[in-house]
């Protein structure tokens, strides 16, 4: 693995929704990502990954912790050198129909980034770039002239990831890049985000809440509940050992297409719903739904520890 | 919920203030004065009549003394019609104009929403157009053209009703017909596009799957959705109904408020404008702040306590 | 030969042996039909006005409109009469060959007169419409894309707005200003921009958290840009709806403050003063003095709604598919 | 529960709202109980139209045509028109006049009674004259009682109520001392500002005259129900000394301020009587069942002669020539409209008997060539190549703006002149033409006694009425000697002398002189309406 | 086994400003008693407009059933006055959409959705109904249902609407219960839940279901049979076995190979290239054709006939014709 390029440190993020209510968004997140690596981050909707993924941008503000890119806290940068880094790193969305704007051509839409950026001195550099990349993600040079809403999502979803790419970044936020699409369309996304990730050597950040897919993409994963990171480890290990009940469950409730293997699955169904972020639970915010909650969860918030090698969890059961 | 309410007065006390306070400036602006003749009058007579009214003292003080006589409701005599209170036109006036335009909302939205239902559930039908082509006279006519077409036509030629005034029921169609018409096609136009919208719900196939009659589907679950949005314009049409009145109350010679209104600025009966406005305002308010009420009652998921969330 | 074939499998089943075996032979590869993308290339713009074309009765509603424009141009230059050339003995002349629309109470050319109104009508419409869609723009498009607390402010004072008597602001207004083309049209805008105002913040409010608002954000692009570029462009179609809404409504708070006495500066008559003035001819039965007014104003109505409804199905955007 | 709630609080801002509007309507609620006496009044009832709440039946303070039209016939001053239009006896059975002309002395009738019963006594006109002339009451009629001696002193605030000339020399004998010998005085207490008020009634109820329950008649009507805004009922009043006379057994007023409305509703029969609206005239005006009636008064325009070019009288005078009165009389007012060639209305006779328009005739004439000729004379005289731009004004009002373009048309034809229109709401029309603000301005006036002084010195150097900026020494003379001049034949000289420089100077020029022009139901008989003076129902009846 | 639903030739059709959409092109399947049989296609093939003409909930217009046979215990209800189709829909046949948050009517309680199905096609009491409703909430699993019947559905997640949808749905004990895509729009662990419930009731009840869906996962536990969905057509039907281990379609192959497997180990994915056709047009032959990697001549001439490999497995692919058989034995060769 390779340096650190990304470093969030306890990272909080809270949304004032009335004066006396906050959704506690993002609580107390940590996490690293290596230079060239595919960091998976999964949970249910609603659990703060796409916050995680925004505030990194600085799309939001953090109410508290700290982003380091390369070392640079990002949300304390000056606006010039904001605007900068805004090369560096790109963010691919989830939703293709709502992430292109209806009312520009392909050609617009590509092509932003570039002009805000002032990237090239004449357009017809800019066009042949765009031509390149459209190609680059499997699409011609033709379709720059149409607009997005005479694509299918899965095309779509590929003009925003050459609008990522248009600035050449080395770190690519993608947020539920997959989830909007249909299932053989999916593939072909993971598929072209892998070529390019190896072409480039680009670090992804890769949010999603279907594991099976993150697992397909990913170096290392880390699983969210309710703002919180409950457990981080390599894709491999996740899959093997995971730790936190969690996991577990989010593991066991995943089908697989293969009725021999499902019709002999042990399935541990979570009961209950998700708590509010407005008022989470006291001390392991799990614990309404864990199966083994233990007296001290509800007093203690168990620490995001390291239990083995590059294996993190929080949990009581581990400590 | 008693918290919102609290705050919501006080936001509506707040915004009275402004407007009384924006009313004021406006009046002391206008040139004129309530005492300008034809004849002219004595300057003594004059000053006497000032100082009677406060109007020598500072603008100041003259705000501060409409301030308190809003605070205690009483806004004193009229300047024209000295022996008449402002209390004492509002408390006549407002019932019959309050009448009118509370009868007029109600005919305007009966008839708009069955108008727009029908429209919307035979959709691009010959009753659809009919009801829209209708509406949308409804809204291209102005008031006062077709109420005086209204009087000539049924009231004269025809004799099926009395000419003006407002005494007994039958007195009432004319206007009420003249004053309904824009606000039901309003209505109407609203109701059929939002009904369109809410039978391509998916609740609407829901019920549907569930074998209800096309009526009890009408009724239960796509009106009180549809309606939804007339309620959100309610409070436009009503100050739109509001304004409408003068016209109509002069026509049909309605003995509302609204000419207080207009005549008050004529005159310059600086206590009658002031006592109308606040009145106007604190009505038209108010009336917002039911709708709102109502919207929550409408819709369950408004919670009047808290705005906004994820 | 071939068309035999061509999906009629379930109708009458295809015997396979019919089909000869020169077909079983792999088909080449064709990478770009399999992006092809089928639909005819259209922008926005060209496709809303593919589907308003479809629309009858607002395409009715738009001729019309344009009718009237070209009349309310040159009709006023063609006709021998002069607007407010007064022939007193040649009063309440019923619509004959020399005065198409008869004569007024001055003896003046009704014909002329409403096309002369009709530039009055129309100006004051489209001004008051250009007001209300720029300070409703800018309002409007600051408070929903500032939000928060800037938002907050500039909502309670619409509500202030909407809570102040209408009447009253416009009665002063006239009186302080004098009855003029401003003065009306100011007294049309001092409120109407409000409705404006809603729609375009209820729209940025949506808009600006689309994602591809986020996705311009995300690279670092300027606000101006983003409302220039990503907002404005994406607002315009209800706002347009909207304009084509208060065309005709500003048109006709004009008659109606015409009929309280504040209409436009005489001689000239807008459509509204002119209804006014003539209202008793409902009783005399000089009806065209009447009639042609109310007619422009009604039909005027009636065009910009249907064209407003038109426009409203051919822009929205849930119809593309 | 959050539901409950929300129904709690919706109540109880409807019931806070019903709760105000319940205590304000208390009053209306009394009211209508009265109001439905009225349809127990059975017999001949008058259905008219007031066209809006009269300001006020305190006769000091209700002084406009919405009031007087009522207050005419509640109420009954020393003197009453005739159906010759001259002043009769009324209250006051007889009186003297003193040989300098100066102090008159009225005997009030013994079957002179109010309403409630009280006699009418010297001290009820006292009483109310007072009244009218204290500055504190703030009468806008106080200066009609200047020709009482001490009258303007008092108004002024300079002299006290002590010294009006005005004593009750016995119960029923009222001794009035004026000014100057005035010899229209007679006619001038026909006016309701001098009717009488019964004092002790007032003394009791300063509000007596508000509501139909505390107000005391002496007219021929007595106030059976008012409900403001909206109707009053008058009956006969059966205490009046003339009660025999009265021939209807009551009127009904609504107040309709739309004269289509109120044309519409006479055609449906409900009313008895009505205007015709301008655009009607054709058709109604000469039917048999149409009165009309002179009214002493003109509508003129102003010129501002401390404004260019207006300081120059012969462009004046080409303006005023250049108008055509008659057509705007036959065309754009209709209803029998008397365009007018003078500025003293017709009816005004000298005492031996001729009309002062015949004796000075026709002096202000449409004259279109000769305008012209004015006008090049005019501007040579200022050295003009082009006029400067002239706006002319009006107030707000559908006829007012009819007139206007009319004579913008005919300036625009007669001499070529292009003027601009301009109108302006009444109250600031009213300011700026009194601060001079104006270039030519539409206005209007109407007598309030009969006699041409009354109009004449308006123009007089600092009269409130002038506003034209135009002073004349000896136009100012003229006028105080027709005030003054006790020898009736001198005065109505000095009167004659007046109206023709005006002619000369012409600082105004004017357009036409008023009538009253209605339609009446079949069998409507006897309305009275005077040149100068008010609606008198007295002797009206109804078939 | 008794045959409780068949379908033959259905035609549906979607009239819009662009053109005429042929959203269901000729579709033929069955469903026997007490099974489940899951409909699969990716959006768009037409798998939901399918399951709604069952049901003759297709808004005409812009929708028309142009074409087709659904046979219902014997009786073909295409042939159905709406008053007719009134008494089946919900007694006989219920239905479930896709989306929890938009099914339930945003104004009403809960309570009074629920029983309203009951009320209307049965004559019972409200106390009857009431009893019944809560009886149908905790076979779903809702607590506190006697509290939850008087709230508002805004009051309720995701996972919780989707159980009283079913609830609904049940409530008056149909012997067809279609699901479209009831796991969609939930997260996976309530996903589970749900799908843990449909067995639940099918256990208890013995309701056949039709399951849409385009999530291969979601079938292989629950559904028996397995039809899958391209274009508008049926193109492979079997038993969940025939379709999991002897898929025979390229689509149906692609379709498994495109899905990740958490139980597997693999470096890549194996999509299916490209993008479903447009149905505005669409294209002669097998609409398969340019996506599929063993595309022939023939496919895009002439569409497949349907080929039986056993009694429950049909595939309509020109693969399945001898002589392709042969090109690829040929192909293999080389």
């Amino acid at each position: 693995m390779g340096k650190v390029i990304l470093e969030v440190n306890r990272l909080q993020k809270f949304f004032e929704i009335s004066r006396n209510q906050t959704l506690q968004a993002v609580n107390d997140v940590s996490f690293q990502i290596s230079q060239g690596e595919t960091f998976g981050l999964v949970g249910e909707s609603g659990c703060g990954k796409s916050t995680i993924g925004r505030t990194i941008l600085g799309l939001y503000d953090k109410t508290a912790g700290e982003v380091l890119y390369d070392g640079k806290d990002i949300h304390a940068l000056k606006e010039n050198e904001k605007f900068q880094l805004h090369r560096k790193m790109q963010m691919i969305f989830q939703d293709p129909y709502a992430s292109l704007n209806p009312r520009s051509t392909v050609q617009e839409i590509i092509s932003e980034p570039m002009e805000v950026h002032h990237i090239y001195r004449h357009k017809h550099e800019i066009k042949e770039r765009v031509y390149h990349l459209l190609e680059e993600v499997g699409l011609q040079r033709e379709h720059a002239n149409r607009y997005p809403h005479e694509f299918s999502g899965g095309q779509r979803q590929r003009i925003g990831i050459a609008r990522a790419l248009a600035l050449e970044p080395d770190f690519i936020i993608a947020d539920e890049p997959i989830s909007a699409l249909d299932v053989s369309v999916q593939a072909q996304i993971v598929n072209l985000l892998k070529e390019i990730q190896r072409e480039k050597g680009l670090t992804f950040l890769f949010i999603a809440h279907d594991l099976s897919m993150v697992k397909q993409i990913s170096d290392r994963i880390g699983v969210m509940y309710l703002g919180n990171l409950v457990e981080l480890t390599q894709a491999e290990a996740l899959y093997e050992r995971p730790l936190h009940p969690y996991t577990k469950a989010l593991l066991s409730a995943i089908p697989i297409p293969d009725p021999v293997v499902e019709e002999k699955r042990e399935r541990i169904i979570l009961q209950g719903e998700l708590p509010s972020p407005i008022s989470p639970p006291s001390g392991c915010v799990f614990r309404t739904r864990c199966p083994r909650a233990m007296n001290i969860c509800e007093q203690q918030k168990p620490p995001f520890q390291e239990i083995e090698p590059g294996h993190y969890v929080a949990c009581h059961l581990y400590h | 919920m008693l918290r919102y309410v609290g705050k919501r007065l006080l936001m509506m006390l707040l915004t009275l203030w402004v407007i009384v306070s924006l009313t004021f400036v406006l009046m002391v602006t206008i040139p004129g004065s309530p005492f300008n003749s034809e004849r002219g009058t004595n300057e003594a007579v004059q000053s006497n009549l000032e100082a009677h009214y406060n109007l020598d003292e500072p603008y100041i003080v003259q705000y501060v003394l409409y301030l308190k006589s809003i605070a205690t409701f009483d806004f004193g005599p009229s300047i024209k019609q000295p022996s008449q209170t402002v209390n004492d036109m509002l408390g006549r006036g407002f019932p019959i104009s309050f009448e009118l335009g509370i009868i007029t909302i109600i005919v305007a939205v009966i008839s708009g929403v069955t108008l727009g239902v029908f429209a919307a559930l035979k959709h691009n039908q010959i009753i659809d157009y009919l009801a829209m082509g209708f509406a949308v006279l409804g809204i291209s006519i102005p008031n006062f053209v077709l109420a005086t077409l209204l009087i000539q036509q049924l009231a004269v030629n025809l004799e099926w009703f009395p000419v003006a005034r407002w005494l007994s029921p039958t007195h009432m169609i004319l206007p009420i017909t003249a004053l309904a018409t824009g606000p039901m096609a309003i209505i109407a136009r609203l109701t059929r596009s939002t009904m369109l919208e809410v039978l391509t719900q998916d609740y609407i196939k829901m019920a549907r799957a569930k074998g209800l009659a096309p009526w009890k589907i009408i009724c239960k679950h796509a009106l009180k959705n549809a309606l939804m949005p007339v309620v959100t314009i309610m409070g436009t049409l009503l100050a739109g109904i509001l304004t409408g009145t003068f016209v109509i109350e002069k026509i049909f010679a309605v003995p509302g408020m609204g000419k207080y209104f207009v005549e008050s600025i004529n005159q310059r009966d600086y206590p009658v404008i002031m006592g109308t406005t606040v009145f106007y305002s604190a009505f038209l308010i108010i009336m917002l702040f039911l709708v709102d009420i109502a919207y929550g009652i409408l819709d369950p998921r408004i919670k009047l306590h808290k705005k906004g969330g994820k | 030969m071939k068309t035999k074939w061509v999906d009629q499998a379930r109708q009458e089943p295809v015997q396979a042996s019919e089909v000869p075996d020169a077909w079983f032979v792999w088909k080449k590869q064709d990478k770009a039909a399999l992006e092809a993308v089928s639909r005819p290339s259209l922008s926005y713009w060209k496709d809303a006005w593919r589907r308003l074309v479809q629309n009858k009765l607002a395409m009715t509603g738009f001729v019309f409109l344009v009718l009237l424009t070209i009349f309310a141009i040159f009709a006023p230059i063609l006709s021998p009469y002069e607007v407010n050339k007064q022939d007193l003995p040649n009063q309440y002349q019923p619509p004959s060959q020399e005065h198409w629309f008869g004569t007024d109470n001055g003896g003046r050319d009704v014909f002329t007169r409403t096309w002369y109104g009709a530039r009055i009508s129309l100006f004051v419409g489209l001004m008051a419409a250009l007001i209300d869609f720029t300070i409703g723009i800018i309002y409007g498009g600051l408070s929903g894309y500032k939000g928060g607390r800037t938002d907050h402010i500039m909502m309670r004072i619409i509500e202030v707005l909407y809570g102040l008597p209408y009447l009253l602001v416009v009665i002063l207004l006239l009186v302080v200003l004098g009855p003029s083309l401003g003065t009306i049209i100011l007294a049309l805008t001092v409120t109407g921009w409000v409705g404006m105002a809603r729609i375009v913040r209820g729209q940025v409010l949506q808009i600006k958290n689309y994602e591809f608002v986020l996705a311009s954000k995300s690279f670092g692009t300027k606000t101006s840009r983003i409302i220039r570029k990503n907002l404005l462009p994406n607002t315009m179609g209800p706002i347009i709806v909207q304009m084509t809404l208060t065309v005709p409504s500003a048109i006709f708070a004009e008659a109606f403050l015409s009929f309280l006495g504040l209409g436009i500066q005489a001689p000239f008559a807008s459509w509204g003063v002119m209804a006014n003035d003539s209202l008793g001819s409902i009783l005399s039965g000089h009806w065209w003095t009447l009639f042609f007014p109310a007619f422009f104003i009604s039909f005027t109505m009636f065009a910009f709604n249907v064209l407003g409804d038109g426009l409203q199905d051919a822009l929205d955007p849930k119809l593309r598919k | 529960m959050k539901k409950g709630l929300v129904y709690l609080v919706g109540f109880l801002v409807l019931f806070a709202l019903a709760a105000c509007t319940a205590k304000e309507s208390a009053g209306t609620e009394e009211e209508n109980g009265a109001a439905n006496e009225k349809e127990a009044v059975e017999g001949k009832i008058l259905q008219l139209n007031n066209g809006e709440e009269p300001t006020s039946f305190d006769p000091a303070i209700g002084f406009d045509n919405v009031s007087w039209n009522a207050l005419n016939n509640l109420l009954e001053g020393l003197t009453r028109l005739g159906e010759d239009h001259t002043p009769q006896p009324a209250v006051a059975e007889e009186w003297e006049i003193s040989e300098d002309g100066t102090t008159y002395t009225f005997h009030l009738r013994e079957d002179a009674n109010w309403s409630n019963g009280d006699t009418v006594v010297a001290e009820d006109f006292i009483y109310a004259w007072k009244r009218l002339l204290n500055p504190e009451t703030g009468s806008s009629a106080g200066f009609l009682g200047y020709f009482i001696k001490g009258g303007e002193a008092f108004n002024s605030g300079e002299g006290s109520a002590d010294d009006l000339g005005i004593t009750a020399v016995d119960e029923k004998t009222l001794k009035v001392e004026l000014e100057n010998p005035t010899g229209f005085f007679l006619h001038v207490l026909t006016n309701p500002a001098f009717f009488p008020v019964n004092h002790k009634v007032a003394e009791e109820n300063p509000e007596w005259h508000a509501e139909a329950d505390s107000f005391v008649a002496n007219g021929p009507f007595k106030l059976e129900s008012w409900k403001h805004d909206n109707e009053m009922m008058f009956t006969k009043n059966e205490e009046y000394w003339d009660v025999d006379s009265v021939r209807l057994d009551g009127v009904h007023w609504v107040m309709v301020n739309d004269i289509n409305t109120e044309y519409q509703m006479f055609e449906r029969g409900e009313l008895d009587s009505a205007e015709i609206p301008a655009e009607l005239s054709d058709q109604v005006i000469d039917g048999d069942n149409v009165q009309i009636v002179d009214q002493g008064g003109l509508e003129f325009y102003r010129f501002n002669v401390t404004e260019e070019p207006f300081q120059n009288a012969n462009i004046r005078k080409a303006f005023a020539l250049a108008v055509d009165q008659e057509n705007i009389a036959e065309y754009v007012v209709k209803n029998k409209a008397k365009p007018a060639h003078g500025f003293v209305s017709p009816g005004f006779t000298n005492p031996s008997g001729e009309d002062f328009r015949d004796v000075n005739g026709e002096i202000v004439s449409f004259d279109p060539e000769e305008a012209k000729k004015l006008l090049e004379e005019g501007m040579q005289e200022e050295g003009y190549e082009e006029l400067p731009r002239v706006t002319l004004s009006y107030n707000t009002d559908n006829v007012n703006k009819d007139v206007a373009e009319t004579i913008q048309g005919m300036l625009s034809e007669n001499i070529g002149v292009d003027v601009e229109l301009e109108n302006t709401e009444w109250n600031v029309f009213l300011e700026d033409q009194k601060a001079l603000k104006h270039q030519l301005s539409r206005s209007s006036f109407l007598y309030d006694y009969a006699d041409p002084v009354n109009f004449l010195e308006s123009f007089i150097t600092g009269s409130y009425m002038n506003r034209t900026g135009w002073s004349n020494e000896t136009y100012d003379e003229l006028i105080a000697n027709a005030k003054s001049e006790a020898d009736e034949v001198k005065r109505w000289e000095y009167m004659y002398e007046a109206e023709k420089m005006l002619a000369e100077e012409m600082p105004l020029f004017p357009i036409r002189y008023y009538n009253q022009v209605e339609v009446l139901q079949e069998g409507v008989t006897n309305i009275l309406r005077h040149p100068v003076g008010y609606l008198d129902l007295k002797y009206a009846d109804k078939q | 086994m008794e045959t409780l639903l068949e379908v033959r030739d259905l035609h549906v059709t979607f009239s819009t400003y662009g053109g005429t959409v042929k959203a269901v092109r000729g579709v033929y399947f069955h469903l026997n008693k007490g099974e489940t049989l899951a409909i699969v296609g990716e959006s768009g093939c037409g798998k939901s407009v399918t399951s709604q003409a069952i049901m003759r909930l297709i808004p005409e217009p812009p929708g028309k059933i142009t074409k087709g046979e659904v046979i219902f215990k014997g009786k073909d209800l295409a042939s159905y006055t709406e008053k007719q189709m009134r008494a089946i829909r919900g007694v006989d046949i219920s239905m479930i959409f896709q989306d929890p948050m938009t099914a339930l009517n945003p104004t009403l309680t809960i309570g009074t959705q629920l029983m309203e199905g009951l009320r209307e096609h049965q004559a019972v009491s409200g106390e009857e109904a009431k009893i019944k409703a809560l009886e149908m909430m905790h076979l779903v699993g809702i607590p506190n249902p006697k509290e939850r019947l008087k709230q508002y559905p805004h009051h309720f997640s995701g996972g919780m609407r989707q159980r009283i949808v079913i609830a609904m749905a049940l409530i008056c004990e149909p012997e067809l219960l279609i699901a479209d895509e009831p796991t969609t729009a939930l997260d996976v662990t309530i996903q589970a839940q749900i799908l843990e419930l449909f067995g639940h009731i099918q256990a208890t009840t013995g309701v056949s279901i039709i399951l849409i869906t385009h999530d291969l996962g979601v079938v292989a536990k629950i559904a028996d049979r397995i039809a899958v969905m391209y274009a508008g057509k049926i193109i492979e039907t079997g038993t969940k076995h025939d379709i999991f281990y002897d898929a025979q379609h390229p689509y149906t192959k692609g379709l498994l190979n495109s899905v990740p497997r958490l139980d597997l180990k693999e470096e890549r994915l194996t999509p299916i290239d490209g993008t479903p056709p447009d149905l505005f047009s669409p294209p002669r032959g097998c609409p398969f054709t340019p996506r599929c990697p063993l595309a022939m001549e023939v496919c895009g001439k002439v569409y497949p006939v349907t080929t039986e490999r056993s009694r429950s497995h049909h595939v309509d692919c020109w693969l399945q014709d001898e002589r392709a058989q042969q090109l690829l034995a040929r192909t293999a060769n080389q």
